[in-house]
């Protein structure tokens, strides 16, 4: 009984545990956020199986049928993304325990976490969803929660940086709105998959090209391309170290499956760019985000900051591979998602030991730690060879991936670029890396390796960098099949 | 056991050594037991290969696949044989001298040491058997890796900085470039599994094979082709077995022999020859020869005169392979092997100096090869065997390099081998010369330079480095010798691969 | 007795808004009613004696005079305004009220500002202080009719 | 007949808001919104009847009640520059 | 200075009605404008209008900001739960067909609880921003 | 293309305009909010718009009464309103502690300032 | 019947309005500020109450009416209401009335 | 003509120095949309535009505006203005070309009348048995939309509990 719910459960099972999570404690509200993210996983399992067995799995909510109702529509490529945002909510949930506790002053740790399932809720909803505007009720419900988490950091610069995403981040929703609201105007409907069959007919109104332009505006703001990045470097930088795990793993990648869903499912990849030629204005912003957060990367000193201007550049690798619209593009952009999120996660719940035991994480902190913190400096090296792309790693596929897709339309010089950006990753990796290992630390004091709770769940995301990067079944088999339901051919 | 598990193995026995090290670390003699042992069983198991590839066998062994057609495979052929063998073979001798020198010297974390050692030949080991170039790029880059903090073993502001450019370098080119052309072959081929006779052979238009064939020379940063050669000699920094292994034998050898590799069975030497591809880095080849000997002339730091050395000699396997004829890929093959070894004695003679007298400047040597003489005798006959005079192993190689470029008509670069022997000869003799037959510092009277009062009067001290220094490198001089004699053991090892690259078989003379 | 007049007037307000009288709608009303009592109660805004009952009960008859006391003075002060020179007299009036509860000093203290041309702008310490537009309005309340009308409203 | 009311609220309402412009004191802003949702509220009961659905008067009514807190609001935030002020101690 | 009675005095008698008022948008949203969300906003503006004439230490003494907090959670609650309620009784989320056996009935059950629910909420929160900005300019 | 037709929304556009405009040229962070209500509320009525049927009614069924005005609009605008009272409840509260933390909430002052530390 | 409840009605809507327009044009005209409140005072009362009025005679279903009523009843207690705060603010806030007469003092 | 008096406020919005002064206007905006709403046949969201609009966002600022203690700002110093009105422009552009393709203002025949709507005004009587359409929709039909909305307001509240209910440090 409860498989035939497993679409829907999925996303209101967090969504009911946030209201009980306040009526708790701190420590039943971790279990609430423990128990919420663990069921969200084996529900994410679950669907995937499913999906690969027999199809996308549709759920009428309310008992009503689309597009009269709110409808569920779980694929491949959203059961895909489910399954990342669980397995990343679900170690850092583990994870924010320990963290959570030395970040977060007493007594609000219920609401904490019921902000974090919240987000999470609302993450989980915008990749479930088949409903136009039901996507953007759940990017409000995770976007008002990840300001308010954002603004949790000690850092009074969190505050700033919470305020100018918060203001970005509406700007964006409102776009979105706009568009559903343009091709609700042509189409009578906010089903996504009626308005697939709609939009064709109206495809050639100036109306529907608008609507095409605010929406894809609009979720790139949340997706963070350059030139909308502009809230991602200091959010990431100065929230607490869960939470930017949490959203430098999960939330730039449901914008950019949202981003998928559209071009390909809603409006379909001919309009996306044959008619409207997106490529031409996505291929160079993707490359300018490889090339310039990279550089950008390099110089920064707060650690933080210098993985988030990466994570601006990594999504370039993404978008740049919707631009390409061939199926390995496609795979490669899919395949990213994933890879970078354990990428990410990893390196970020690495730096969140760092910030556990050293209370900062500019650059200068980490002379020595290679020595007083073996593991995370361990785990953090392991996360930069994936981010680099060294085989071996989840980041190799990806960018292999991507390199093949771009040969495949015969752009060498796209291809050539990706690998010099993986030089300059290697430099900004690099310098974190000759900080713990060849500076002596600062003063006598020696701090200690991070505790076991923290390690845990951060060398699994390392595990699974190398896991992944080893046995490609999963991530590049499921995003192959994903990559070609989205460009419309069977499964 | 079957022999595609023993290629297997080749590279397990390494791994397991370094375990066993690290677990060890506490008791240096069962640590160094350890080692030896690891060192020995491998040399073991690569020779136990040797019959099967001679017959013809090319045992293969398929790791895992990451993506269709992306996987990790072994494959064992003569060439990768040959490479293993040589470096397991030194991995002993390197093993028995680093405990004269690490000991000798009191040099910290030597546990470190041993098991990033025993971890960088299993990675060589890797290289060796490399059945596509996916395979060989892992096993590049954790060479690269592992030799790292070989090479910065000392901590120090200059280990550092040397280190930077050592790591900045091989990686930078190998993701930045050898990546690249590695995805390229792959769009062009459609396949990166090394094959006989080449994968591009056919598939790539001459301009696309040159630029591709540039990619690959300037991208296998280890083979040290000028403006990449930079990291050699700052790799310098680094102990003196690290040094001997990193010049002589693991990691530059890696890099010529992916050269060879990839000529041989990415490009094929016919399809070389036909486009013309690789005439281009055929003259920067020649170029880096000639130039880094001059460098290493006016070199008086013993260590970095060797470097330069090194980068002159990996240019002529690269000379070798860009001759593009039978010949030239056989005297590439051999001068990989003769190099090695002629290499590793210079490098330990280095080693023992440095032990016993506390020198690294040559022109502070005056006088030492009377004190010293089994290190500078050995130092000569490598000294002469690198130059190229038989009856030592190096003639084969310098012999077979002329006779390729006559056969590919480069008669200019018969010149160029012939001048750059004469450099040779202007570089390394004058150390054995100073040694034998300049007196000591304190007969020379005035012209001390400064601080040498001390070195003095420790000179009178000195005696020979201790035997497990001395020991290795009268075996490699040794080796020098007997390589002249063996020296068709490797030809009949190298002609069935370079002859299956070639249609015109013109091997037998 | 108190709460029974409030909930009785609750119970109206509800009927007057509700409009729908079926069962469950009457329920809601019941639990309705019985939520914004508790409310008060709870909120302390019951505490008034029988002032309001008795108010409202007499309440009538003064509303009736205000209403024409309203119209006449809205003509007025439309007057003034429509007139193009706009002939303002703005005065001051302090007033000494003679009610006894603030309930009853509110009542004429609105009735004043109800009135255009009045305007009560402080009521402190049983004065009231109040603008007036013109003197007619001014003479007007210091007459004391309403004064007396409200205090009347009040009773004993 | 409507429809003259609702344009002559629509005037009020555009007089109230040049008031609301105009000033020059922030009481003065105040009185003229206030008075402007005097006229909403009128104008909203007037809409209902032109659209023939007088039944939406609880919007009318709300307004009411709407205008009436937020005008106490905006005092109470110019007395004491503090929302949650006690009552007690001070005017409003 | 005191409170001018005035205000004191038309504040107590529109309170009780603006909470009334308030109460009536919530169970008459089926049938005109309002709902629970309007209704939340009309209750929790009487509550703030009694905050403004009577201070916020008082108002928070008789509505505890705990029991605003509690309130929050059980609407949101309320409303998920009934979700909840209808996929035990067998039939989709939120389809309100499966708690009564004719359909009407069953929307009218489901619909009801649930605008309940939102009402809860939306007057919590709002209370409880109130308590938030009115209450940050004194500690 | 009816011009009058689309009179009203392209001064619901120029109203959308200018609260844009508030939100990204100044520098008040409260004033951003205050652009960011406007530009929302026009959306708002943007949609609100798209729903109405000429001579249409409010859609509360009525006996007697034949077109309705399209109910889909409002109930998303109502969901929208909740969402941007959400949102500025929460960019207040953020302003409030960003003038707590930084003693002004100008953006540019805030800027000198997180430069200078 | 019917058509003297219209004209009635009639009549009231347009004198409320006119009422209306009355109170507007006097918040722009009058000279200072508590001169103009009472002006939003006609709207609150004849104005208000009038529109009101005429809408009731048009309606035949008593809920509306006795919302009518209540809409005016509500105006009718917060207009005065609101209107007194701004003046007391005002008051209190160092406005002075401009006074064309000397303050008196009733006793009554 | 209330359009007009609407873009009359925007504009004021914009040319006003006074920081109070804006938040009044916010309010009044709200209520003049709150008006256009009615119009439009929207009385649910003129109800709730009203109630959030004019209320409760006025009284929040409010409170902010008392919070921040610098009331009276006289000095706004713009910084880029060119880049914010190219960028505005630019979006008003794109909207004005979204409308030369849109069914008319008020059109019956428009496709969001004619598709999915329908089924509200007819069906809903007999599917849900509310008069309300907009209730129907809102708590039944789309009734997930609403738990979203319920989940939007009540995340605000534990942002705002989270921000500022934590005692200040000074
Ligand atoms: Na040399
Ligand atoms: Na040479």
């Amino acid at each position: 009984m409860i498989e035939a719910h497993l679409p829907v459960l999925q996303v209101v099972v967090p969504l009911i545990l946030a209201p009980a999570c306040v009526l708790c404690k701190d420590v039943p509200a971790w279990l609430m956020a423990l128990l919420g993210s663990a069921w969200s996983l084996l529900c994410a399992a679950l669907l995937l199986a499913a999906v690969l067995h027999h199809g996308p799995l549709d759920y009428a909510i309310g008992g009503w049928p689309p597009p009269w109702g709110i409808a569920y529509r779980i694929d491949t490529v959203n059961a895909f993304v489910l399954l990342l945002v669980s397995v990343i909510a679900t170690a850092v949930v583990i994870y924010a325990r320990r963290s959570v506790a030395s970040e977060i002053a007493a007594g609000q740790h219920s609401l904490f976490y019921s902000a974090y399932l919240l987000c999470l809720t609302g993450l989980l909803g915008i990749t479930a969803t088949g409903d136009a505007f039901n996507l953007f009720v759940f990017l409000e419900i995770s976007s008002l929660s990840s300001y308010a988490l954002i603004a949790m950091g000690s850092d009074r610069r969190a505050l700033t940086a919470s305020f100018q995403y918060l203001i970005m981040g509406t700007i964006g929703a409102t776009f979105i709105l706009i568009g559903v609201g343009l091709s609700y105007m042509m189409t009578g409907t906010l089903n996504m998959a009626d308005l697939a069959a709609r939009i064709p007919t109206v495809s050639d109104t100036t109306t529907m090209r608008a609507a095409f332009a605010f929406l894809t505006v609009g979720i790139s703001l949340k997706i963070a391309l350059l030139p909308l990045h502009l809230w991602l470097p200091n959010a990431y930088a100065y929230a607490p170290s869960v939470v930017t795990a949490l959203l430098a793993a999960t939330a730039t990648k449901v914008a950019v499956y949202v981003l998928l869903r559209f071009l390909f499912t809603v409006f379909g990849a001919s309009f996306s760019f044959a008619t409207m030629n997106l490529d031409i204005v996505l291929v160079p912003l993707s490359l300018a985000a490889i090339a310039a957060a990279s550089l950008v990367a390099i110089f920064q000193s707060n650690v933080k900051r210098m993985l988030a201007y990466s994570s601006v550049a990594q999504i370039g690798y993404m978008t740049l591979g919707i631009s390409l619209s061939n199926v390995t593009g496609l795979t490669a952009t899919i395949v990213h998602l994933f890879n970078h999120a354990l990428m990410k996660g990893a390196l970020f719940l690495a730096l969140g030991c760092v910030m556990y035991r050293i209370g900062s994480v500019h650059i200068t902190q980490f002379a020595g730690l290679g020595r007083e913190m073996p593991w995370t400096m361990a785990a953090f090296v392991a996360g930069g060879l994936s981010l680099i792309g060294v085989p071996l790693t989840v980041g190799f596929i990806s960018k292999w991936l991507l390199i093949l897709a771009a040969l495949e339309n015969g752009w060498w010089p796209v291809a050539v670029l990706i690998v010099a950006a993986s030089l300059l990753a290697v430099v900004y990796v690099w310098r974190v890396v000759e900080q713990a290992y060849f500076k002596p630390p600062p003063g006598e004091a020696t701090r200690g390796e991070a505790p076991l709770s923290l390690l845990l769940p951060t060398w699994a995301l390392v595990a699974a960098n190398v896991y992944f990067g080893l046995d490609t079944s999963l991530t590049a088999d499921v995003a192959g099949i994903a990559a070609r339901e989205l460009l419309g051919g069977g499964p | 056991m079957s022999t595609p598990l023993l290629a297997g193995l080749g590279i397990l026995i390494p791994l397991l050594g370094a375990l066993g090290v690290a677990l060890t670390g506490r008791r240096p003699d069962l640590r160094e037991a350890v080692s030896l042992a690891a060192a020995t069983a491998m040399a073991f198991t690569v020779a136990a290969l040797f019959p099967e590839v001679l017959a013809g066998g090319r045992p293969q062994l398929q790791l895992l696949e990451l993506l269709p057609g992306l996987s990790l495979t072994l494959i064992v052929e003569p060439l990768g044989l040959l490479f293993a063998m040589i470096a397991s073979a030194l991995w002993i001798l390197t093993t028995v001298y680093s405990i004269g020198y690490m000991r000798g010297n009191n040099e910290a974390h030597q546990t470190r040491f041993y098991v990033c050692f025993a971890v960088a030949l299993a990675a060589t080991c890797g290289i060796a058997f490399a059945g596509n170039l996916l395979t060989l790029f892992v096993f590049y880059e954790a060479l690269t890796l592992t030799t790292y903090p070989l090479v910065t073993h000392k901590g120090d502001a200059d280990a550092r900085a040397g280190g930077r450019l050592y790591l900045g370098i091989l990686l930078g080119t190998s993701i930045g470039i050898l990546l690249v052309a590695i995805i390229a072959t792959w769009a062009v081929a459609g396949s990166i599994e090394f094959r006989d006779g080449g994968i591009l052979a056919g598939r790539a238009d001459p301009f696309v094979a040159s630029l591709l064939f540039a990619l690959y020379m300037f991208g296998i940063g280890k083979a040290a082709l000028m403006p990449f050669h930079r990291w050699l000699p700052a790799a310098m920094v680094a102990p003196t077995p690290v040094s001997a292994l990193l010049h002589a034998v693991a990691v530059v050898k890696a890099g010529v022999f992916a050269v060879l590799k990839i000529t041989i069975y990415v490009f094929g030497i016919d399809f070389l020859d036909a486009t013309g591809a690789s005439d281009f880095i055929m003259w920067v080849a020649a170029f880096t020869l000639l130039a880094a000997s001059v460098v290493a002339l006016r070199k008086d730091n013993l260590k970095a005169r060797l470097a330069y050395s090194t980068v002159s000699q990996l240019a002529y396997v690269v000379l070798g392979a860009t001759l593009a004829t039978a010949m030239g890929v056989m005297g590439g093959s051999l001068q990989i092997a003769m190099h090695a070894v002629g290499k590793i004695t210079l490098f330990f003679c280095a080693g023992a100096i440095y032990t016993a007298a506390r020198k690294t400047e040559i022109s502070t040597m005056d006088g030492l090869g009377r004190v010293m003489p089994f290190t500078f005798t050995a130092f000569l006959i490598a000294s002469l065997s690198i130059i190229g005079l038989p009856p030592l192993g190096g003639a084969w190689s310098k012999w077979y390099l002329m006779v390729g470029a006559a056969d590919a008509g480069e008669t200019l670069m018969i010149g160029v081998l012939m001048l750059s022997s004469l450099l040779n000869v202007a570089y390394l003799l004058p150390l054995p010369a100073r040694g034998f037959f300049r007196p000591p510092p304190e007969a020379a009277g005035e012209s001390m330079p400064p601080g040498a009062e001390t070195s003095a009067i420790r000179t009178a001290r000195i005696r020979e480095a201790p035997l497990a220094c001395v020991g290795p490198l009268c075996i490699t001089a040794l080796g020098c010798l007997l390589m002249f004699f063996y020296g068709d053991a490797v030809f009949t090892l190298m002609a069935p691969v370079i002859e299956a690259s070639t249609f015109t078989a013109r091997l037998t003379p | 007795m108190r709460i029974l007049a409030f909930l009785t007037s609750l119970v109206a307000l509800w009927l007057l808004l509700s409009g729908f009288f079926t069962p469950l709608q009457l329920s809601f009303g019941a639990m309705s009613c019985a939520f914004t009592l508790w409310l008060t109660v709870r909120l302390g805004l019951l505490r008034h004696d029988y002032l309001r009952l008795r108010v409202s009960v007499r309440s009538p008859g003064y509303v009736v005079w205000l209403a024409w006391e309203i119209v006449k003075s809205n003509l007025h002060v439309a007057r003034v305004i429509l007139s193009p020179r706009m002939p303002l007299q703005r005065q001051v009036v302090r007033l000494h009220p003679t009610q006894r509860s603030g309930l009853g000093i509110a009542i004429y203290a609105n009735s004043i500002t109800l009135t255009p041309g009045t305007l009560t702008m402080d009521a402190d310490d049983g004065v009231l202080e109040v603008h007036a537009l013109t003197t007619p309005v001014a003479d007007d309340l210091r007459s004391g009719e309403m004064d007396r009308r409200v205090t009347r409203l009040e009773g004993n | 007949m409507f429809a003259t009311a609702a344009v002559a609220l629509l005037a009020v309402m555009a007089m109230a808001l040049l008031r609301a412009l105009a000033g020059p004191s922030l009481y003065d802003r105040i009185l003229a919104i206030n008075g402007l949702g005097t006229s909403t509220v009128l104008l909203i009961a007037v809409l209902g009847f032109v659209a023939g659905r007088p039944d939406f008067l609880d919007i009318a009514l709300l307004y009411a009640l709407i205008n009436f807190i937020g005008t106490l609001a905006v005092l109470k935030f110019f007395r004491h520059g503090d929302l949650g002020h006690e009552g007690d101690e001070e005017t409003l | 200075m005191r409170r001018s009675p005035i205000v004191k005095e038309m504040s107590d008698l529109l309170i009780p009605a603006i909470v009334l008022f308030g109460l009536y948008v919530q169970f008459h949203g089926d049938f005109g404008p309002g709902g629970g969300f309007q209704a939340g906003v009309i209750v929790a503006a009487g509550v703030i209008l009694y905050a403004l004439v009577y201070g916020l230490p008082r108002t928070q003494r008789l509505l505890p900001p705990n029991a605003v907090r509690i309130l929050t959670s059980l609407g949101l609650l309320l409303y998920a739960g009934v979700g909840f309620a209808t996929i035990i009784l067998g039939s989709e989320y939120l389809n309100y067909d499966a708690l009564h056996a004719d359909k009407i009935r069953a929307q009218h059950i489901g619909i009801i609880l649930i605008e309940f629910g939102v009402g809860t909420t939306v007057a919590a929160v709002m209370i409880s921003f109130f308590y938030a900005f009115a209450g940050r300019g004194r500690s | 293309m009816n011009l009058l037709g689309l009179y009203n929304y392209w001064i619901v556009i120029v109203l959308m305009m200018v609260g844009f405009y508030l939100v990204i040229a100044r520098s008040n962070l409260l004033r951003k909010v205050i652009g960011l209500n406007i530009f929302q509320t026009s959306v708002f009525l943007l949609f609100i718009s798209i729903g109405k049927i000429s001579g249409g009614s409010a859609p509360i069924l009525k006996d007697g009464v034949e077109i309705y005005s399209n109910p889909l609009p409002h109930v998303l605008i109502l969901t929208a309103i909740v969402v941007g009272v959400a949102t500025t409840a929460l960019a207040l509260a953020l302003i409030v502690r960003i003038r707590e933390a930084y003693a002004t909430v100008d953006e540019d002052e805030i800027h000198v300032q997180d430069e200078e530390a | 019947m019917s058509n003297v409840l219209d004209i009635l009605s009639w009549a009231a809507i347009v004198g409320g309005s006119f009422f209306a327009l009355v109170g507007g044009i006097g918040l722009l005209r009058l000279p200072d500020f508590f001169s103009r409140v009472h002006a939003v005072g006609i709207q609150d009362t004849l104005a208000t109450g009038l529109i009101i009025f005429g809408l009731l005679l048009q309606t035949d279903e008593w809920l509306v009416a006795v919302k009518l009523g209540l809409v005016f009843i509500v105006v009718l207690f917060t207009g005065p209401t609101a209107t007194h705060a701004l003046a007391r603010a005002a008051l209190h806030a160092g406005f002075r009335p401009p006074l064309d007469s000397e303050t008196k003092t009733s006793n009554n | 003509m209330l359009l007009t008096l609407l873009a009359t406020t925007a504009i004021g919005l914009v040319l006003l120095r006074s920081l109070f002064a804006a938040v009044m206007l916010t309010g009044m905006y709200s209520l003049l949309t709150a008006s256009l709403f009615v119009l439009l046949d929207a009385v649910d969201v003129a109800f709730t535009e009203a109630a959030v609009g004019a209320g409760i966002t006025t009284v929040l600022m409010l409170g902010t505006l008392s919070l921040l203690r610098v009331m009276p700002e006289h000095t706004e110093p713009r910084h880029g203005r060119l880049l914010p009105l190219a960028v505005v422009c630019l979006t008003g552009a794109a909207l004005v070309y979204a409308t030369f393709d849109m069914p008319r203002f008020g059109d019956p025949q428009a496709p969001a009348q004619q598709h999915v709507a329908p089924r509200y005004i007819e069906q809903s009587a007999a599917e849900v048995g509310l008069p309300n359409i907009v209730t129907s929709v809102l708590a039944s039909y789309r009734g997930y939309d609403t738990l979203g909305e319920v989940a939007v307001i009540f995340t605000a509240g534990i942002g705002v509990m989270l921000l500022l209910g934590a005692r200040r440090k000074e």
